[in-house]
């Protein structure tokens, strides 16, 4: 079967959300994935935005978290105040699953979408954190999008935008941050998780056509590939979900 | 000012009376919706500068003030417009040639720095950005802080709790509360006094507004107060934090007014081509900002055409099936 | 709990399931408006013990807990109920006879120190009660708070200002967040997941209902979800925070519940010149609150000509003209 | 002209309400006199509550600060949290006059609101601060309604629930609090105001038919009575204005 890999991508991005999450989403493939996932596995998921909109009823996508087509049929539209709020709160908050990207990643995690070179004169400059600092802070949870390529995987990053697991073990807890992290990082070539005693990235599945050397290949720092298995395809039901449901204008895939 | 005409004034005389060189100014709205564009494009043309701009999201209208060359220091959450400029360009373009000062925070520190405006302390409390070059690197630097008394002398400030383990927090973050000099919103409906009903997300607006000095309410409709009265519950800024009340259709054009008008597309992706060459930049300016008289001018530019297809679908808020690749 | 159901429930079975002996809550409304009262007066009907309750200024609500004897701690910034009870009589008389422990507020800080819960931080800022004995003095001690981990272990702490004389505060105080165990409002108008919509003014319910672990939402009209979700900005709490939601018509009564019915003027000065005799008081609970099956009970007993009398004016929203003296 | 001391007590507030003034009203007498104020001294007044409703439009007098009747048609029917911050804030803040009634007030207009003895077993509870501690700590001025009996005006109180000028000049700014303070205070017997240098309370006016004398026969510490001249009776104007327009139901006076 015939599939993109921003269409593998979603789907196994999709697959981590579990049904009664609160996904916390931006727009593009973040927000595909978060789509695709209340039609397989999380039926009763609640999208909401960092604007505002809780639960909103996506009849078309938004280009942006602003995007009036976010406030359509919400169970509430409020502010920045409460949409951060739900997720820094305790109660709501352990309920939330993040979905971030950024331009770096290192092996903690922690990333980099402010810039690259000098903080005062960059190389590039990036957006910034907008609310990915403060998902990446308060969240248990956390799926991160990147594109698999060896300045987009350095030893250390630039600028630390969002806090993955900081330099180790104990560390979120000793700066001062709630416990939480980053639980798995997709790409174009795998997807990676985290150690649970070294908070280290490893390599947990690598996409048909690819191997685990070529994503080491494709990264400054070294990962763990001893755990790694073959992903599996997107099936046809995932993948006319993706094209007939969530994105047939073809906006993101 | 008389009773009959409330608070209502005209654009440029507004801007002129409430901006002025060098002053803190923030505005409304978030990337591509209810930016107040009216108002962004009349600062540009009356050339002020030397802005303190505070912006959580505020894509298109901050990222033309810095490319119209108003502002000086910008103190921000997120400079990215969408698809059509992930990272904002005049904005990228400025930082990476050192144009502006510039001092990065989170889209919610920057909520709660006007939050703490509007309640008047000095200060919030998060749990946002520990460990973080948020925390760690400053824009501006300790001496700048201490000479300039409109700037405080701490970016964010790391406390123990002092309640003991209360909330399960061993530290907060404290963050400096902002009062800018002026802020501008555009709303759907306001009334001559000021007050405001607006629809669909409020962002920050209602902080940004109650913790300026001056608010600028640009607004789509002048509506009776009788309108508005009939449930104050949903208006979400009473008049007495306004300073000034301009009705303008398709104020917030090219950004998006739910319920009025969608974004537009077509505009932002051609603006994004112009804004990566300083010299159609400047073109750009030329024509549609300092080219026409006022809004009505760069609107007349685009055309009814154009305009007729972003009008919002009466059941969905938008314009439902509009052309956006 | 089946998707069809939704989260509506029994009030005696929502009440059982979520508030416990000993548990800590707080009540929505404002003196003698919105209470939850048919809540109130099935928690006392269940003979519910050692309640912490928080409280700002929930007049009647508060008093008849405190008078069912469902509280052992109360934290409050007001035991007042306009005219019928200056002070809230049984509130009163606990404090004068040592019954309760208590502690002292302002209303600010009460609202705050919720906000502060519904946020997820430890404690939040305000420049109220410098010098005052709100500070100085406290109604539970330091080693109680010590022993107790669902107390703060200070009862608000004076900052000086890290931000140098930012916001024009050299100091500021610093006032522990809430977070009950369950908080019960009362709403016009719900649908089956908890979706909220309130009119008139909102008080603290909403950060109330945020801050708590479990939220007990009745409502005056259970509607479907499209008619919320037609206007999702004037939903002041989405369904995400809600445990239980139970339809009851005048479960606010004997406060008033806006543009549905006016508080009830004779009920509550009735119940004063109960309230000041212990032997009439235990009469009153005997009769309309242990006396009656729920709250239809206690609607019956007061009898519909009542009812009628207070029933709100579409255009006022409250029963005009009446007879209050 | 026959009038009640209320009445005269009524008059005497509203004649301090300054056109385009924000009144922060509890209800009774103090709400009467913020209405009473809008016909005579102070159209553009704006009276406010602590609930959140601002620019009530008062068809009936309501009963308590959370009566649906100052929901009705007001420019902005907000909550707590707004209504507080709208004092705290110094841009609105500054506008505010509030209005505020006690058991005890000493010579440095400190309140209490909330316990005869001992604050743990009082010999009489009251309410307790609700706003008026809040009031009185964030706004430049404030009217202080009491009745004029020894035991209310006490050298010291038993508990200080609002603050006026603490213990003297300067130690409202030692203690963090914004300047301001009690600015009048209004009895069934006259007016008292706060000596700028010594901040310490003095007569200003007498109503007709008492005297200084018998105002410090009612006072437990004294105050210099050189200043105090007799009061204006309130006008037939003023008085219609109370008896039709304020309160024809005469719910309160």
């Amino acid at each position: 079967m015939n599939y993109t890999l921003r269409e593998m991508m979603t789907i196994m991005a999709a697959r981590e959300i579990s049904d009664g999450d609160i996904v916390f989403c931006g727009t593009g493939i973040s927000l595909v994935a978060a789509m695709a996932a209340k039609y397989i596995t999380a039926p009763n998921s609640i999208i909401f935005f960092e604007t505002g909109a809780i639960d909103s009823q996506l009849e078309e996508i938004p280009m942006s978290v602003a995007d009036p087509r976010v406030m359509y049929s919400a169970a509430s539209n409020g502010g920045l105040l409460e949409a951060f709020a739900t997720m820094q709160n305790r109660i709501t908050g352990d309920r939330v699953i993040g979905i971030l990207g950024a331009a770096q990643i290192d092996k903690y995690g922690n990333l980099n979408s402010t810039a690259i070179g000098d903080y005062f004169r960059p190389v590039t400059r990036f957006s910034g954190s907008g609310g990915a600092c403060d998902v990446a802070s308060f969240v248990p949870r956390c799926l991160i999008f990147m594109q698999h390529e060896k300045r987009k995987f350095p030893k250390k990053v630039d600028y630390l935008t969002s806090p993955g697991y900081l330099d180790g073990p104990g560390a979120r807890e000793k700066a001062g941050l709630m416990p939480g992290g980053p639980t798995a990082v997709i790409t174009n070539l795998g997807l990676m998780r985290f150690d649970q005693e070294t908070k280290e990235m490893y390599l947990a599945h690598y996409y048909p056509g690819t191997t685990p050397q070529k994503i080491l290949d494709n990264m400054e720092f070294e990962v763990d590939i001893s755990r790694a298995t073959e992903a599996r395809p997107p099936t046809l039901n995932e993948l006319n979900i993706l094209r007939e449901k969530v994105d047939p204008q073809k906006l993101i895939l | 000012m008389s009773a009959d005409q409330g608070k209502v004034m005209a654009l440029d005389e507004a801007i002129r009376s409430y901006v002025k060189d060098g002053c803190h100014i923030s505005i409304g709205g978030f990337t591509l919706s209810r930016n107040p564009m009216a108002a962004v494009y009349e600062i540009i043309r009356q050339k002020i500068r030397g802005l303190h701009c505070y912006a959580h999201s505020n894509g298109t209208g901050v990222d033309e003030l810095v490319g119209g060359g108003c502002i000086a220091k910008l103190e921000i959450a997120y400079g990215g417009n969408a698809k059509s400029a992930p990272t904002c360009i005049r904005f990228k373009t400025a930082i990476q040639r050192g144009e502006i000062q510039f001092e990065d925070y989170t889209n919610y520190q920057m909520a709660l720095r006007f939050h703490a405006g509007a309640m008047g302390v000095p200060f919030i409390t998060t749990r946002s950005s520990f460990g973080t070059d948020i925390v760690n690197k400053w824009g501006f630097s300790k001496e700048m802080r201490e000479k300039d008394p409109k700037i405080p002398d701490n970016k964010l400030v790391v406390l123990d709790n002092p309640f003991g383990n209360w909330g399960n927090a061993s530290k907060v973050i404290l963050i400096p509360a902002i009062n800018p000099d002026v802020t501008i919103i555009h709303v759907q409906k306001a009334d001559k006094f000021g007050t405001c009903r607006m629809m669909g997300l409020a962002y920050a607006d209602v902080d940004q507004a109650k913790a300026a000095r001056n608010v600028i309410v640009t607004c789509e409709e002048l509506v009776g107060s009788e309108e508005l009265r009939a449930e104050p519950e949903f208006n979400q800024i009473p008049f007495i934090h306004v300073s000034a009340v301009v009705p303008i259709p398709f104020g917030a054009y090219p950004t998006a007014c739910y319920r009025y008008y969608d974004y537009d597309p077509q505009y932002l992706s051609q603006h994004s081509a112009f804004a990566k060459v300083d010299k159609l930049y400047r073109e750009y300016l030329d024509k549609f900002i300092f080219g026409v008289k006022d809004h009505q001018g760069l609107l007349n530019l685009v055309g009814k055409v154009q305009l007729e297809k972003i009008k919002a679908d009466p059941r969905t808020g938008y314009a439902t099936g509009l052309d956006r690749k």
